[in-house]
């Protein structure tokens, strides 16, 4: 515990030193190297933990009689902490890097450190009322980072978008937290859970408002307007921060609301699993479909948290059924793509900063072909599609492969409505699975393959080795999960355990099986080299030679007549067009898509009331006598009830 | 002998300021401002340190609950006078139409502000029902020549509205008054707060009641609740400064204390549910309404005025659901923060020289201290954590709950959030954007900062840390109100 | 003591019928001054000093200070002497009946003691309050609002007779010193308002709202 | 899983030898229904002995993914085959193969769109595009009828869900949807008309071959193998579906699951002359109007377990 305390000290050092220190050389270093001192510090008792060394005690502080502050940490916060505090250090080594003459990024690089400690305190927190500081911390310190560019008008809407978003959210995890103390008596964690079994209603009352709550930091549709806005408008190293790990602190409580609202229900894991289907769904489409790359990433997240939730439904329906072989591998599919998806998305969000960086652009119709002039992130970026596709050899298939198998062991297991939902769960990964390779090969496609499509950028160079380099770590360590799936089993087992105590059964098959998988892993990659090695002989004798791209007779193709992120996604976005609400700028001759809930939801909504209060306000005359006669017909109003209550 | 002391000093020093007038003589008045203000405030503080008497006869004594609005107004006058040197000093400065005054009442502006903080302290230090009358009437005669500083159209136009409803207002609390006296009558009790809870058993319900309704909407109007609150926003809006500053933070506070009087009568009389219903409702309504205005404010006094109205129906809902503790600290938490926003408020009125939120961009990068501690304010006062607004809203949420009000907590929540949602808006469009080069850029008054410096930082340490006497204090205090922690 | 509380309620109602300023003024004075003497009348002994005190006081607020500086303030104004209802006259004075009427009908429902004062008491304040709240809301001037302001504090005062034994003098004196300063402010910024827009018709004062 | 070497060298070598002839056996299917001779039973063998002793010609724009896509194919389609059960059971399987046997075949796909990406070609970018929307329906058919033999069967490998007692002894109605089923995404996953024309080089209408245009020599050699060896992954799904091997393996059953996959060639032959090439907007609703089969597939598992 000292560890984190020290680690969580060293964090909000960082951001005061470093808010404090002027110039930048300074103020990035203390920014970025006390993040990496203190997550270091962190990741030691995390990784202690999830060896197998039991839970760290409890620390109490308490500023408010009634309000503890306490912060303990169980396997699953240890899960957690590891993410946050592994993704941290990579990113921060690469803002080093990225920060460079960013002038204004870095006056707010103060909040960087207090996000990572936000974060972290989030999941030690052991008490509801530290719970919801923590978290509110973190949502502001997240804002402050995606506004950092208030300049413009669309990073000032996305941060409005993503500061009410969340604020509202935590609306509901107020209440989530009062309801949980009116029946403990106490905020703290362990109190509420010395007061289980919950009447069923109650409990289903929390869960609900745990997965609006939580659901909306995890970017869940339909609560997750604000993240293809947020993403965006956030510098590089932030949208890696935030998919990668800070959306997860919303899986997180989740998971953490399971534990203490008690023995699950059937109808919670139906709807984790629809709220996830559709996220899965919806948010691949939309991918599909966006220009921008880290907007394209950022629809992505929603989908990936789709498959995460889907998981953990999965998981909730198998503790109801009861069925322990088919929760834990909802629950064991769910932790491990966690893992998963913040190491791919890491770095694709990382990588895609890079192209940023270099190109001044987001928009894939004006890139092309930088897989030459930058092999390292083009490399990187190939790796991580091919990940979060799911493809054997990386560590994407292997989550996909545990909650694929939960989901087929419950078409077998399961009856009525949960089989529908296995069934449904299937074919929502299915269609995922497939628009993902669209979605990757696309984006991989348009931007590092081919020709550059804008001239302008035709003199575009590899980034320091500052900004490979902790791309490079995960990347080593992505395909190092999809050769040896085994290695993170064991701490994942342990955090599964801790969830629920109704898992006693033996996971010997899945280690089994992740063995086989390795082993096929290692055949495929022999067998590929052996065969390189014999097309390398095969050429070696061969006359080579380098030509144009055969252009089918018609004589001077240019770059720009390539197909572009558009025009590759144009069949699928006709076949889903009613799904996805193109609308048409007739100004610049684009199409832009609309999200589904933002549009025909939240917008209307806001429109509606912002009307409604503005007839409201037409109603004030602004005259000295209308204002007495209000408050002359208020008097008379509660008199005639007093005469009618006295009565 | 001190609690004599703090009416009578501010009076008399307000008294012969009346005699230095003329522009020359501004820096004497400001300094006399300075040395009410500051001996005020250290006679609040002899009040905390033992030996003090609290009471210097029937009429004057401080109970928890008068000490609690006593020492906010105190410290904030303290603050807002220091503020006061470097306002009025830019203010002055450059002459424009929109800031330019003329000569004639701005040398009421030390004696009345003196006048004001005696009356205050006289509403705080008496439990007795008359003198809390007057005391309070007096706060809003005081406080009429300061709304009329400017001396323009709308000035003129606000201080009517003020003086007229709220003295109507206060017209019917009097008859309130009455009407609880009546209700003792016969039965020995004279208007001491302490002698109606004595005898609570014996008072006639039915007089109780009305005489409740009267004070509820009478003193409910200087307070703001809606649909009484109509002079607020136009005040608020038109007055200098650093006297909406007080008005928001001091002023509405002493009404709060009025109705707080009457409802400790009642929840003696166990009335609390028929008082509560009213308190909740009021809230409510006030919460609406705030929320109606708040949304597409165009100017940002205004919204901070609306803003003031949604805070006093939180504090009449807290009181309402029986929320004592959280209540009285949401009074200090508001009272603070709306403070440092209206002072900042003056600080960008001087620089940009309007008062519309359209033409006000850039505030962090303009003025950068003002833009993050108007960030600060601004995140509190929308009940961001870990600012103290948020706990105290928080505290009314639990006990709301734990009481079984359910249905109104889930308004609460909602009228929150659609504030929330508006005024973020409008904060952040202010505060973001481009840098503006104005002419009249005049951050460096270190004067002007010391005020919201200090309330800032202490919005922000009451988010998560109540030392623990102020936690015995407000419960002592919450304790008369039946809402203890 | 009838003829008084009489006398109170028939004074609104000509103010409330009276279409000329300074007879609006003059009627308030003669309330007023009908008014000071009650609760002289109420004591057991005229000498009374409690009684005595209070009469002396409330006399020469009610019945001289504010009518003088109200005629004052007519005067420096300069304005026109007629008041512009909202509300015609006619009906106002139907309003008033009705008013009349409601406050003697809820007299059942204020069965509160009135000890040395008759019964009447009690629906003559209600029906002063009314009415004094019925001309701030239908009347356009400032100084007509002034005037229904100073009858509705009458109809409280009035009320307040009824319990009077139980204050203590010196709250009675603030209540009236108050009453004097607030008219007295209220005359500073009618001429205020006159100066600024050469009228006193609160119409003009509905710059600020939030619809533009 | 015993690691026999004759059963391995017998697997592998029917994997890497007979595939090239099975669509020799199409070719002449279709010349015979057209009235000619058709191309020889071995042409493809011909071809690929040459393009294999040929060099190469790379466009400038193409990277290192170009180049290294035809081999990486290939191997990945090779260790694909290793779930399948070819004239027995099949050489490696575990709980849940059928996922890895998906992915790798996804994994394909997705190499092959990169590698006509690569070239920078809009003709090719269009191939990919098209590539990608039909595979993401197929897959999905697909992945709904493996749902639905989970469902029948129980079994989580594609080895089991084949070995499944009731798959041989009794036959049920659901095996001839599944079939029909999985015949549509045969065609579709392996060019076939209706839904591509593996024949064409040149029209607007094409998918699979226009993305290989730039590929040559032993790329070319890779892809065009490797193309033959997934069409034989796919008939022995389809034969397995439909008539199941039964009883272990021998000699005399190879020879059968042989004729079999013949069968299945020739009625593609069939199926490719009868019909025309479908319009490319026809193309999803024909998908669609499979996956509402398989649908239909499941159902009648379902409540055919349930009785």
């Amino acid at each position: 515990m000292n560890f984190l305390i020290a680690s969580l000290i060293t964090f909000l050092a960082a951001s005061v030193f470093s808010l404090l220190s002027r110039g930048e050389k300074p103020k990035i270093l203390f920014s970025c190297f006390g993040v990496v001192v203190g997550s270091l510090l962190g990741l030691l008792p995390a990784v202690q933990i999830l060896s197998g060394e039991g839970s760290l005690g409890e620390m109490w502080f308490s500023g408010i009689p009634g309000l503890t502050l306490a912060l303990g940490v169980d396997a699953l916060s240890a899960f957690f902490l590891a993410a946050i505090f592994f993704l941290s250090i990579l990113i921060s080594i690469y803002s080093i890097g990225y920060l460079k003459g960013e002038t204004r990024l870095i006056s707010s690089y103060p909040f960087f450190p207090v996000l990572v400690g936000a974060m972290a305190a989030v999941v030690m927190a052991r008490d509801g009322f530290l719970f919801l500081i923590c978290w509110e911390v973190m949502s502001l310190a997240s804002y402050f980072l995606v506004s950092v560019e208030h300049d413009s008008r669309e990073v000032r809407y996305a941060g409005w978008i993503y500061l009410i978003a969340t604020h509202l959210a935590t609306a509901f995890l107020m209440v989530f937290f009062i309801l949980l103390w009116k029946n403990s008596g106490s905020f703290l964690f362990e109190d509420a859970l010395r007061r289980l079994p919950l009447s069923p209603s109650l409990a289903g009352m929390l869960f609900v408002f745990a997965v609006i709550g939580f659901g909306t930091k995890a970017g869940l549709f339909p609560f997750h307007v604000w993240l293809p806005h947020a993403h965006p408008a956030a510098p590089s190293p932030i949208s890696a921060l935030m998919s990668g790990v800070m959306i997860k602190t919303g899986i997180y409580g989740i998971l953490r609301t399971l534990t203490l609202v008690g023995g699950p229900e059937l109808w919670w894991g139906g709807l984790l699993m629809i709220l996830g289907m559709l996220s899965i769904v919806l948010g691949i489409l939309y991918a599909f479909v966006q220009e921008d790359i880290k907007r394209l990433l950022a629809y992505s997240s929603v989908e990936n948290i789709g498959i995460i939730t889907v998981a953990i439904g999965l998981g909730v329906m198998g503790l109801a059924w009861p069925n322990p072989w088919i929760a834990t591998l909802g629950f064991a599919g769910a932790l491990f793509h966690i893992w998963n998806h913040a190491l791919f998305k890491g770095i694709l969000f990382l990588s895609a900063g890079n192209v940023v960086r270099t190109a001044h652009t987001r928009q894939m119709s004006l890139l092309g072909g930088l897989l030459k002039p930058m092999p390292v992130t083009g490399a990187l970026f190939f790796v991580a599609s091919a990940a979060i596709c799911g493809f054997p050899l990386f560590n994407g298939f292997i989550s996909e492969w545990l909650i694929y198998l939960g989901l087929f062991q419950g078409g077998q297991d399961f009856n009525h409505f949960s089989l529908f939902l296995a069934v449904a769960g299937v074919v929502a990964l299915a269609f995922a699975g497939g628009l993902a390779i669209a979605v990757f090969s696309k984006a991989f496609g348009v931007i590092f393959l081919g020709n550059c499509r804008n001239r302008d950028i035709t003199k575009i160079t590899e980034v320091p080795a500052s900004m490979q380099i902790p791309i490079l770590i995960l990347g080593l360590l992505s395909l190092g999960i999809g050769f040896v799936p085994q290695m993170i089993w064991g701490p994942i087992l342990l955090t599964v355990q801790s969830l629920h105590t109704g898992f006693a059964i033996e996971a010997t098959t899945i280690v089994d099986s992740l063995a086989t998988i390795s082993r096929i892993v290692a055949g495929i990659v022999g067998g590929a080299a052996v065969l390189f090695l014999i097309r390398y002989w095969i050429l070696r004798k061969k006359p080579v030679r380098l030509s144009v791209t055969w252009d089918c007779g018609y004589i001077h193709p240019t770059p720009r007549m390539q197909y572009g992120a558009a025009s590759f996604a144009e069949p699928i976005s006709t076949f889903f067009k009613p799904l996805l609400k193109p609308i048409l700028h007739s100004k610049h001759f684009t199409e832009y898509y609309g999200d589904l809930a933002e549009e025909r939801f939240f917008v209307p909504l806001f429109k509606k009331t912002t009307r409604f209060f503005s007839l409201l306000r037409r109603l004030q005359k602004s005259q000295t006598q209308d204002y007495l006669a209000l408050m002359f017909v208020t008097l008379i109003l509660l008199l005639l009830w007093e005469v009618w209550f006295g009565i | 002998m001190i609690l004599l002391f703090l009416i009578t000093i501010p009076a008399l020093l307000g008294v012969a300021t009346l005699f230095i007038s003329g522009e020359e003589k501004r820096k004497t008045r400001r300094r006399i401002l300075m040395l009410g203000a500051s001996l005020h405030f250290a006679g609040t503080l002899s009040l905390y340190f033992s030996g003090v008497s609290r009471k210097w006869n029937d009429y004057i004594l401080l109970d928890p609950l008068g000490l609690l609005f006593l020492s906010i107004t105190s410290l904030l006058f303290f603050l807002v006078a220091i503020y006061s040197f470097g306002y009025f000093y830019k203010e002055h400065k450059p002459p424009t139409k929109e800031g330019g005054t003329k000569e004639g009442v701005r040398h009421l502006y030390t004696p009345c502000m003196l006048f004001f903080l005696s009356a205050m302290s006289l509403t705080t230090m008496t439990t007795h029902l008359g003198l809390l009358w007057v005391g309070i009437e007096a706060t809003t005669l005081a406080t009429a020549p300061l709304i009329y500083y400017h001396h323009h159209e709308q000035a003129l136009e606000a201080t009517w509205k003020y003086l007229l409803i709220c003295s109507v207002g206060i017209a019917l609390a009097l008859l309130g008054v009455f009407f609880i006296a009546a209700a003792g009558k016969g039965s020995g009790v004279d208007l001491f707060v302490e002698s109606f809870v004595e005898k609570a058993a014996i008072l006639n319900p039915r007089w109780l009641r009305i005489g409740f309704i009267l004070i509820l909407v009478g003193f409910g109007t200087k307070m703001g609740l809606a649909p009484m609150h109509t002079w607020l926003p136009d005040a608020h809006s038109e007055a200098p400064s650093p006297v909406s500053a007080l008005l928001s933070g001091a002023l509405l506070n002493a009404a709060f204390l009025g109705i707080l009087r009457c409802y400790q009568i009642c929840f003696a009389a166990h009335l609390a549910d028929f008082a509560g219903t009213l308190l909740t409702l009021f809230g409510l309504v006030s919460l609406f309404v705030a929320a109606v205005f708040i949304t597409a404010q165009r100017d940002y006094k205004r919204m901070l005025a609306y803003s003031s109205v949604e805070h006093m129906g939180i504090l009449s809902l807290g009181i309402g659901v029986g929320a004592g503790f959280g209540s009285l600290l949401h009074v200090i938490s508001h009272s603070l923060t709306k403070c440092l926003l209206f002072l900042l408020a003056g600080q960008i009125v001087l620089t940009y020289r309007t008062k519309k939120t359209t033409e006000v961009h850039g505030l962090l990068r303009t003025l950068p201290m003002t833009g993050i501690l108007f960030t600060i304010g601004g995140l509190a006062i929308v009940g961001f954590p870990p600012f103290s607004p948020f706990l105290s809203e928080f505290l009314i949420l639990k006990e709301g709950f734990a009481a079984g009000h359910s249905v109104a907590m889930a308004f609460y929540l909602i009228f929150l959030g659609i504030i929330f949602v508006s005024m973020s808006q409008i904060l952040f469009g202010m505060l973001q954007g481009e840098k503006r080069e104005l002419p009249h850029k005049m951050e460096r008054t270190y004067l002007m900062m010391v005020a919201p410096v200090f309330l800032a930082a202490a919005i922000f340490l009451f988010g998560f840390y109540l030392p623990a006497p102020m936690v015995v204090f407000l419960n002592s205090a919450a304790k008369l109100l039946g809402g203890p922690l | 003591m009838e003829w008084l509380i009489t006398g109170i309620i028939l004074t609104s109602f000509v103010v409330l019928g009276s279409s000329r300023l300074a007879s609006s003024i003059r009627m308030v004075a003669l309330q007023g001054g009908l008014l000071s003497i009650l609760p002289v009348l109420s004591r057991p002994s005229f000498f009374d000093l409690h009684g005595l005190t209070l009469f002396i006081i409330s006399f020469f607020i009610k019945t001289v200070a504010i009518p003088v500086f109200l005629f004052r303030s007519l005067k420096q104004a300069k304005i026109q002497k007629e008041v512009e209802p909202i509300v015609s006259l006619h009906l106002s004075l139907v309003g008033g009946g009705a008013i009349l009427v409601m406050a003697f009908a809820s007299l059942r429902a204020f069965p509160l003691p009135t000890a040395p004062f008759p019964p009447l008491i009690i629906p003559a304040a209600l029906t002063t309050v009314l009415i004094g709240f019925f001309l701030l809301v239908s009347r356009t001037k400032a100084i007509t609002q002034v005037i229904g302001f100073l009858i509705l504090e009458n109809g409280v005062f009035l009320f307040g007779m009824t319990i009077i034994s139980d204050f203590p003098l010196t709250v009675e004196m603030g209540v009236l010193l108050d009453l004097l300063v607030g008219v007295f402010v209220m005359g500073i910024i009618i001429y205020h308002i006159n100066k600024t827009f050469d009228h006193i018709d609160t119409q003009a004062l509905s710059k600020l709202r939030d619809v533009e | 899983m015993e690691f026999d070497p004759v059963l391995w060298g017998l697997h592998l070598f029917l994997l890497l030898v007979a595939p090239p002839f099975f669509l020799g056996v199409i070719a002449k299917t279709k010349g015979w229904f057209v009235g000619r001779n058709g191309p020889p039973l071995l042409q493809l063998y011909y071809d690929l002995f040459k393009l294999f002793r040929k060099g190469a010609v790379y466009s400038k724009t193409t990277s290192s993914i170009f180049r290294m896509a035809p081999a990486a194919i290939f191997i990945l389609l090779i260790f694909a085959g290793l779930f399948l059960p070819i004239g027995g059971a099949a050489l490696l399987y575990f709980r849940g193969d059928i996922i890895l046997f998906a992915y790798l075949l996804g994994f394909t796909r997705f190499l092959l769109i990169l590698a006509a990406m690569d070239t920078g070609s809009s003709f090719e970018g269009m191939g990919a595009s098209r590539e990608v929307t039909f595979g993401a329906l197929s897959e999905l058919a697909f992945f709904l009828l493996l749902v639905v033999l989970v469902v029948t069967t129980g079994a989580l490998s594609l080895n089991g869900i084949f070995q499944w007692e009731s798959l041989h002894s009794t036959f049920k109605p659901v095996f001839l949807l599944l079939f029909f089923s999985f015949f549509l995404i045969l065609l579709t996953e392996n060019s076939r008309i209706p839904i591509d024309d593996p024949a064409t080089h040149l029209e607007l209408t094409m998918i699979h071959e226009v993305m290989i245009l730039d590929t040559s020599g032993p790329d070319l050699g890779f892809i065009l193998y490797g193309a033959s060896i997934k069409l034989f992954l796919f008939m022995t799904f389809a034969v397995s579906l439909l008539w199941p091997q039964t009883g272990g393996w021998s000699w005399f059953s190879l020879g059968f699951f042989l004729l079999k996959i013949l069968g299945v060639a020739v009625a593609i032959g069939v199926v490719e002359s009868s019909n025309a090439r479908l319009r490319l907007i026809k193309i999803p609703q024909l998908l669609i109007a499979n996956f509402v089969v398989t649908i239909f597939a499941l159902l009648v598992a379902i409540f055919g377990r349930a009785l």
